[in-house]
């Protein structure tokens, strides 16, 4: 075992919450995350354990919150997987374990920040901030948008006051000052 | 008529009576020995010069609309010869030279105002090619100042350099460059081709061309066939529409530039300031609007108008260097067709079909750029040579890999 | 603009990075005896109508797909967008 | 005190009385009154100036098309110049001054223009200050700029935030008068997501200024009824004080909401105002009309104003605009607006009316005839009238209302390709041509005039744009009067009647400008400033167009109209750029060691968006150089580490990975052994080199490609072109990991000591060789990747680990480091270190070089096809003086060689067409103890040796120097693979 200790994307030794008068914005430290893309003429192969994984394959656009593991569509024929940090710090090699030759499976736990936005000032932050269709987004809607220039994914969770937000770890800093900026705007 | 400062007060002692019109309405002749189509600054201003400088005789401009409709008379009015590369430098310090009499050459107040331009510093490396290129302008015996973030500071004193998330580490300065009064270019230019006899001719649209033989006999127009010796096009932002009818294809494409005006202000601007780095650049009028502007939209289009998201990231840029600027208010935005070459330098040559010739490509320089372009075409057309300050801006350059390109962005237009 | 992506539907050009003329897909293949002035043809000599279009957009913020877009530059109507990977293929491209 | 021309009524709230001053001088308003209103209320008409003659003015209009009462509202850095005093809401404490002023505002020292306006008619300039030549940049011009522009700004950071957001609907209402409440009522109530805005504080756009019934309520009460009905419903959003400010491509409106505006200062956090971008399937556009002015002698002076614009301070305000009032009109229009006055009770010296046929009344006189002249300097108080018998009339009067018809807010249909349509019967545009898809237009917008009209517009357009079936909601009973007018634009024989009140355009000005031949409207409005004020045109085109008309002998469709250009109305800058601000200007990103580094005392520079560590002061060091000097002897005598992860890298996998790379590389990769790295460079398709990096073969199906840190983002743009358009069928799959992997590089002849205390596994030279690459585990088994790969050009390996653990093994290197007395070094020692062992980087691969230029012609491989080779086999990238890559080195060794300088001959003339090559990099050598540099000199590969003159005259350097090897340090590379 090593004795090498993280640190979160925002720089800290525990996760950072925000908390304001109609939203809550924490940072969420414990997400594993490997991108899955399928091999030219493995598709099938990689959608069947992608099905068995999760419980379906991710759709266009779509999540599927399953537990523990969990996945959303990135792209044609490629997904980001996701699940609990503690028990699945090496989802990667786990889903290569899984997948084979089916696909290509690439480790993305540390491009990301992750950032779980709660209460019921969420619609009006998400307007603040970047161009999704905050108020027509079903659980487990995923749009990839911009927000003040950083690519992120913004993720509409089971709950319909959350959601959560993926953004370029080297940015937390930045990302998480707009989302603090748009909170203290709606309050 | 001459404008004299004598007549300025006759005229206004007489209630203006005697003022003539600036140029004649000529219905189009049969046949010119040079037809110029398109009536923006370069067409006008080759025409003035066939007729000033090469006393050419029989020349029309032929214009679909209102003369200086084109981008001469939407544009963001700067000046400046500020180039790197031994193609464009010569040419640039040329039109900025003309620029300097020009008023005097064309009895024409077009309001030339050397306030001088500021090219601001960000990093080491852009500090380095800037200096770069003011030592190729001063080799070429150009003017051309490294300024610090202390000078610039004196001039600019609102300039964000406390809170700036790109720090300004310095400026290069030409401080000859400036702003003209785009409309007036137009019309001087007009005004003084139609005293040499220049036929122009608005609301003239050129359909076609007739070709026999390899060579270029006339045009089609909305107004008949209008036969010619020879032909020259500098019709800028529709440089492939125009060009299509004699079968090429271009090495250039068409993207819209927006630009902006505030409402009046008392002057704040000294003279013009570019933020590179932001995508955002600006001046004052002499009517007190500030004139900017950033980056082109980014598309092929044909339609003088933009997007909001090139409005936002203009004002952004502007925003992060003049925060002090956030109370003034946009009047009005609009959009410009830009031919945008392949290598971001212009063309000035002629086409495989004799007796047609090609002025296009400036990309979003072509207002500095008039009174050069409308010399050496004017030089191209009289004389089936190219001006010794033009020699570069040949067709042939991209298939023959001798592209001029300031930028170093390759055949990606939209980067240029 | 907004861009009817295939696959996501509509969304704000600004998510895009434009490139140009489609024909752009259609790279000469030197092994087939494509000359460079093919090359030069291909790579300076694009598409520039005042009318319909073919254009290549690539959904840099959004599913990194590279799409051709059927654009109209007087009036930027948008009637077909499609994957640019299928027009590749329909074309003959493969590997 | 009641002020002396507040009426009762209107929809202000007198119980809230609000302080306020105008040029230092106190008055009081109510809640619900504009800064104008509570002025007039004041009994204060005149307000500003002209921007030419500086004419007295006051207000026009009541509303956002004001030209004439405009403001510097508040004070410091919150100042505001050309603040419409018609829609700046009055609050407690307000302060004003008006603008374009020399002294005070009644006795402004630059009204002498008016003076000399014999001079300073259109296009005077374009004929004088010419003579002589010099003077025109000493003297004249910088007269002319010190009187330009109207107010003035603090030149003080604005210290307000704005806001930026993004809304979503089927059905966009622009405008909540009649036609638009309606409009929504009907689609509110069918579940459809709407948005409605209007620009006013109080919606009910006119309703709020006319005093007819609604069924059996006021118009005001009805459209508070709607609003209040609106508001509650959860698919319905109303938004008050917002402007849509554009209509552009697809359904893409700009609005503009103005949060605080109404307030002192923005409540805390909260932005002054928000740009929202709404996307929205349909547009329903009901924005009203605007009336216009009529053209005659002396028009322009204070108290002189529309006459819908005296309704709406009577009716809404509860103000008179004075006791004595008279009316100028051309229609019936002209008389309600007398009648409403009469009934509360202001003086109506007469109608004076240009038809004969005009309407009679029993409360007030109307005459048969035009208005040809007033008297007044700072203030009306009389007006001339010819009677059409002849006849003269005086009317004495403190306010005249100009009624010349209506003209349909048509703005947003024109904003991309539509162009209005003239309509005779209402003697005005409307809107025509082709509209933004999915717009409507209703109500007085679309040319329909009364209130009835408007109430069944709206919601039949709502009902279409939805697609709704059934029938219309009830509509309350309302006024549907015809409009009757006879056009009539100006006074015949006037000369000094203003069209532009603004710019002092005048009737006189228009004429000129035909008789110089500007005689195409574009030419008009360029040649007399006509229409460019910061009303652009709305209340002075179409006066301007008739009179074009009549001397072209055409008709007004004919002459045609100047294009409508967004903004609206004109828009803050500071809302166009919203939070991107200062530090939040671009998003900064930041390496794993950032936070050590910054403990370290470490200075950052901006690499992009990146903060990279530049150098690490420590105590004692006075100047950079001292630490970069350091930073790099150190790492050359023993070892140095670096955080790297800011260059690129992008997973590249698939089983066509190898030949992939064979494609967007020039040189060959499909023989790379597993295990190995090797150094790549791309070409742009036109043969000039893109970026350079390394593709390391993790795997016989995976390679982890990097890019330079500057083309990180397009690099992989480029790379999915190639994958998905050029070779649709490779299986290869990419993804970036710029972010996933914290990359440090340790260097020197020490580094593999530091190493193997941290990493699990052999890593001699001969388990782990010169471009070696591995993934392995570190620390006892974390996993991490092991590049064996050099920069700086000595013994050196890149480590990376996952992101989150960067700050945990930076300390572990510095610890394990501690014998060696390991240094962190910046980005300036890294360039140094680059710089001494000749590699390329961002100021050689400057987008205009070839691999020849690089001196890497060898490696573009005529064994495959690859991006760029074809073309960079072109003649003018081969010519025989190419530029070459060379090393510069001063003869005399205290001499700099500093980067844009220019290479000369030795003793040739110093000139550009002598030119011979530029200094690309440049740095101080501490470990040869000179300045040396990179740079591209013509033939440079058989110029080794030469002396030569570097000349940076912008920066005042002459100095001798030889051309060398670009490899100053190790040029056979023993040190690498040691």
């Amino acid at each position: 075992m090593h004795d090498l200790k993280t640190v979160t994307a925002l720089g800290g030794t525990t996760p950072r919450v925000d908390t304001f008068a109609r939203v809550t914005i924490a940072e969420n430290d414990g997400v594993a995350l490997a991108s899955v893309a399928a091999r030219m003429g493995h598709e099938k192969t990689c959608h069947a354990a992608l099905e068995k994984l999760l419980g379906a394959v991710p759709a266009v656009g779509r999540a599927v919150l399953h537990d523990p593991e969990a996945g959303f569509w990135m792209g044609p024929d490629q997904w980001m997987l996701g699940a609990p940090r503690a028990t699945h710090e090496l989802l990667a090699d786990q889903l290569t374990a899984l997948l084979g030759k089916a696909a290509s499976v690439t480790e993305q736990t540390g491009a990301w920040v992750v950032f779980d936005i709660t209460g019921p000032g969420m619609a009006d932050l998400s307007e603040r901030l970047c161009n999704v269709p905050i108020r027509r987004m079903q659980a487990g809607d995923v749009q990839r948008t911009v927000i003040h220039h950083m690519g992120c994914f913004v993720i509409r969770r089971q709950a319909e006051d959350h959601i959560r937000i993926l953004g370029p770890r080297a940015s937390a800093g930045s990302l998480h000052h707009a989302l603090v900026e748009a909170a203290q705007s709606i309050a | 008529m001459r404008f004299s400062g004598l007549r300025v007060i006759k005229e206004a002692l007489t209630g203006h009576k005697g003022w003539t019109p600036a140029w004649r309405d000529p219905e189009p002749q049969a046949h010119y020995d040079i037809i110029i189509i398109g009536g923006g600054g370069h067409g006008l201003a080759t025409a003035y010069y066939l007729a000033k400088e090469f006393k050419q005789k029989r020349i029309a401009v032929l214009e679909k609309g209102w003369i200086g409709g084109g981008n001469v008379g939407r544009n963001t009015t700067i000046i400046r010869s500020n180039y790197l590369l031994d193609g464009n430098e010569p040419f640039y310090e040329m039109s900025l030279k003309l620029w300097e009499g020009l008023e005097q050459d064309f009895n024409f107040n077009a309001m030339v105002s050397q306030r001088g331009i500021l090219n601001l510093i960000h990093s080491d490396a852009q500090r380095d090619a800037f200096i770069r290129r003011g030592n190729a302008m001063r080799l070429n015996g150009v003017d051309a100042e490294m300024l610090t973030t202390a000078q610039i500071k004196e001039r600019y004193p609102y300039l964000n350099t406390e809170d700036a998330r790109f720090p300004i580490k310095g400026g290069l300065a030409q401080h000859r460059g400036g702003t003209v009064r785009h409309d007036a270019v137009a019309w001087g230019y007009a005004r003084g081709a139609d005293s040499r006899g220049v036929d122009i001719i608005q609301n003239c649209e050129v359909t076609g061309f007739k070709i026999e033989n390899g060579k270029c006999l006339g045009v089609e127009t909305s107004r008949g066939f209008i036969g010619a010796t020879k032909v020259g096009c500098a019709v800028a932002g529709s440089s492939s529409r125009l060009m299509a009818h004699a079968n090429m294809r271009l090495p250039i494409e068409s993207h819209v530039l927006q630009a902006f005006v505030s409402e009046g202000l008392k002057p704040v601007m000294p003279g013009v300031v570019t933020f590179g780095a932001g995508h955002f650049y600006c001046s004052q009028s002499d009517k007190g609007g500030l004139v900017f502007g950033g980056d082109i939209d980014g598309y092929n289009t044909y339609a003088q108008r933009g997007n909001l998201p090139v409005v936002e990231d203009v004002c952004e840029g502007g925003m992060a260097i003049f925060p002090a600027f956030g109370r003034a208010r946009l009047l009005r935005m609009w959009g410009g067709i830009m031919d945008m070459s392949m290598d971001g330098s212009p063309i000035i040559d002629k086409t495989h079909i004799d007796g047609l010739y090609f002025n296009g490509g400036w990309c979003y320089g072509g207002f500095k750029a008039t009174p050069a372009s409308g010399m050496c075409f004017a030089h191209l057309l009289a004389r089936d040579a190219p001006h010794p300050n033009a020699t570069a801006y040949r067709f042939d350059r991209f298939e023959k890999g001798l592209m001029i390109d300031e930028k170093g962005m390759g055949n990606q237009p939209n980067l240029h | 603009m907004i861009i009817d992506h295939p696959l996501l539907g509509p969304r704000d050009s600004a998510e895009f990075t434009y490139k140009g003329d489609a024909r752009l897909i259609d790279r000469p293949d030197p092994e087939k005896g494509a000359t460079a002035h093919d090359f030069y043809d291909y790579g300076y000599l694009r598409d520039n109508p005042a009318g319909w279009h073919e254009e290549l957009w690539f959904h840099e913020a959004g599913d990194r797909s590279w799409l051709v877009v059927t654009r109209n530059t007087l009036t930027h109507e948008i009637s077909k967008v499609e994957l640019a990977r299928d027009v590749a293929r329909s074309r003959g491209r493969s590997k | 005190m009641t002020p002396k021309n507040r009426l009762d009524g209107g929809q202000i709230d007198p119980a809230i009385t609000h302080e306020f001053r105008f040029d230092g001088k106190s008055y009081t308003g109510h809640a619900g009154d504009t800064l104008a209103s509570a002025l007039l209320a004041n009994g204060v008409r005149l307000m500003g100036r002209s921007f030419k003659y500086h004419r007295p003015r006051g207000v026009l209009t009541a509303g956002s098309e004001e030209p004439n009462a405009l403001v510097e509202l508040r004070s410091g850095a919150r100042q505001e110049p050309n603040t419409r005093a018609t829609t700046a809401e009055l609050f407690d404490g307000l302060v004003a001054k008006s603008q374009n002023r020399i002294g005070s505002l009644r006795f402004d020292l630059m009204a002498v223009n008016d003076r000399f306006s014999n001079f300073l008619t259109a296009g005077f300039y374009y004929k004088t200050f010419m003579w002589p030549a010099a003077f025109w940049e000493k003297i004249y011009e910088p007269i002319i700029r010190k009187a330009a522009g109207l107010g003035s700004l603090s030149l003080l950071d604005d210290p307000d935030v704005y806001d930026k957001g993004f809304l979503h609907c089927d059905l966009l209402i622009v405008g909540a008068g009649p036609a638009g409440l309606s409009a929504a009522l009907t689609a509110g109530r069918s579940g459809a997501d709407v948005i409605i805005a209007d620009e006013d504080f109080r919606m009910g756009g006119r309703l709020n200024s006319e005093t007819f019934s609604l069924g059996d309520q006021s118009g005001a009460d009805w459209a508070a009824a709607t609003v209040a009905e609106l508001a509650a419903l959860p698919n319905v959003r109303v938004m008050n004080r917002t402007t849509i400010i554009g209509a552009f491509d697809h359904g893409i409106y700009g609005a503009v909401e103005r949060v605080s505006d109404h307030l002192p200062t923005p409540l805390d956090g909260k932005p002054r105002q928000v740009l929202w971008r709404i996307y929205t399937k349909q547009t329903i556009l009901a924005a009203g009309a605007i009336e216009r002015p009529i053209a005659f002698e002396n028009n322009d002076r204070p108290g002189i104003m529309l006459a819908s614009a005296l309704r709406t301070y009577a009716n809404r305000y509860a103000v008179a605009a004075d006791r004595r009032v008279a009316i100028f009109t051309n229609n019936d229009d002209g008389h309600r607006t007398a009648a409403d006055l009469h009934a509360k009770g202001i003086k109506i010296a007469a109608v004076v009316d240009v038809r004969a046929d005009a309407p009679r009344s029993h409360d007030f006189e109307v005459l048969h005839g035009q208005v040809i002249d007033t008297k007044g300097r700072h203030g009306l108080t009389f007006a001339e009238v010819r009677l059409e018998s002849g006849d003269m009339r005086t009317l004495e009067c403190g306010a005249l209302g100009m009624a010349g018809g209506w003209n349909p807010n048509v703005h947003l249909t024109c904003h991309q390709r539509g162009r209005p349509a003239w309509n005779d019967a209402l003697a005005a545009f409307v809107p025509g041509g082709v509209l933004p898809v999915g717009m409507t237009v209703a109500g007085a917008a679309n040319g329909d005039m009364s209130t009835a009209g408007a109430l069944r517009g709206g919601a039949e357009a709502a009902k279409r744009a939805l697609g709704l079936k059934g029938k219309l909601p009830t509509l309350p009973e309302a006024e549907d009067a015809p409009v009757n007018i006879t056009p009539f634009w100006y006074v015949e024989g006037c000369s000094r009647a203003w069209l532009d009140q603004q710019n002092d355009v005048t009737v006189k000005d228009v004429k000129l400008s035909h008789q110089e031949g500007y005689r195409s409207v574009e030419h008009l409005k360029r040649y007399t400033t006509l229409g460019m004020a910061t009303d652009q045109g709305k209340t002075s085109n179409m006066g301007g167009l008739a009179i074009m008309a009549e001397l072209a002998g055409k008709s007004i469709p004919e002459v045609g109209t100047t294009i409508f250009r967004p903004p609206y109305t004109p828009t803050s800058i500071g809302v166009l750029g919203g939070r991107a601000r200062g530090q939040a200007f671009h998003p900064k990103r930041l390496t794993p060691s950032h936070t050590w580094a910054t403990e370290q005392g470490a200075i950052f520079v901006e690499v992009g968006n990146w903060l990279r560590a530049q150098w690490f002061p420590r105590a004692g060091e006075t100047t950079w150089r001292e630490s970069v000097d350091r930073e790099v002897l150190a790492t050359r005598k023993s070892v140095g580490v670096c955080d790297v992860t800011t260059l690129g890298k992008v997973d590249v996998q698939g089983t066509d990975a190898a030949e992939f790379l064979n494609k967007i590389y020039c040189n060959g990769f499909a023989k790379l052994a597993v295990g190995r790295t090797r150094y790549g460079l791309m070409l742009r398709e036109d043969g000039i080199a893109m970026d350079d990096g390394t593709a390391a073969r993790l795997a016989d199906d995976h390679f982890v490609v990097t890019t330079t840190t500057a083309n990180a983002l397009s690099v992989y743009r480029h790379m999915e072109f190639v994958r998905q358009c050029l070779y649709p069928d490779m299986d290869v799959q990419l993804i970036s990991t710029t972010e996933a992997w914290a990359q440090y590089a340790v260097a020197g002849p020490n580094s593999r000591k530091v190493l193997e205390k941290l990493v699990d596994g052999d890593i001699s030279n001969e388990a782990f060789p010169f471009m070696a690459c591995a993934n392995i585990t570190v620390c006892g088994g974390l996993r991490a990747r092991l590049f064996r790969i050099s920069f700086s050009g000595e013994l050196a390996y890149e480590i990376a680990v996952p992101t989150a653990y960067g700050d945990a093994l930076i300390r572990k290197i510095m610890e394990a480091g501690a014998e060696y007395d390991i240094t962190a070094y910046g980005t300036e020692a890294l360039g140094v270190m680059r710089i001494e062992k000749g590699h390329a980087a961002g100021n050689e691969l400057n987008g205009t070089t070839t691999a020849a230029n690089l001196g890497m012609g060898r490696m573009v491989s005529k064994a495959k096809d690859s991006i760029g080779s074809v073309l960079s086999e072109r003649e003018g990238l081969n010519r025989a003086d190419d530029l070459r890559q060379v090393g510069i080195k001063p003869v005399d060794p205290a001499d700099p060689v500093p980067a844009g300088a220019h290479l000369m001959k030795a003793d040739g003339p110093v000139d550009a067409a002598h030119d011979q090559g530029y200094v690309t990099s440049a740095c101080y050598s501490p470990n040869l103890g000179h300045s040396i540099a990179l740079g591209f000199l013509k033939d440079g590969a058989n110029r080794l040796g030469e002396r030569m003159r570097l000349v940076s005259p912008l920066t005042g350097v002459n100095v001798d120097v030889e051309i060398v090897s670009a490899h100053f340090i190790d040029p056979e590379g023993e040190r690498l693979r040691a």
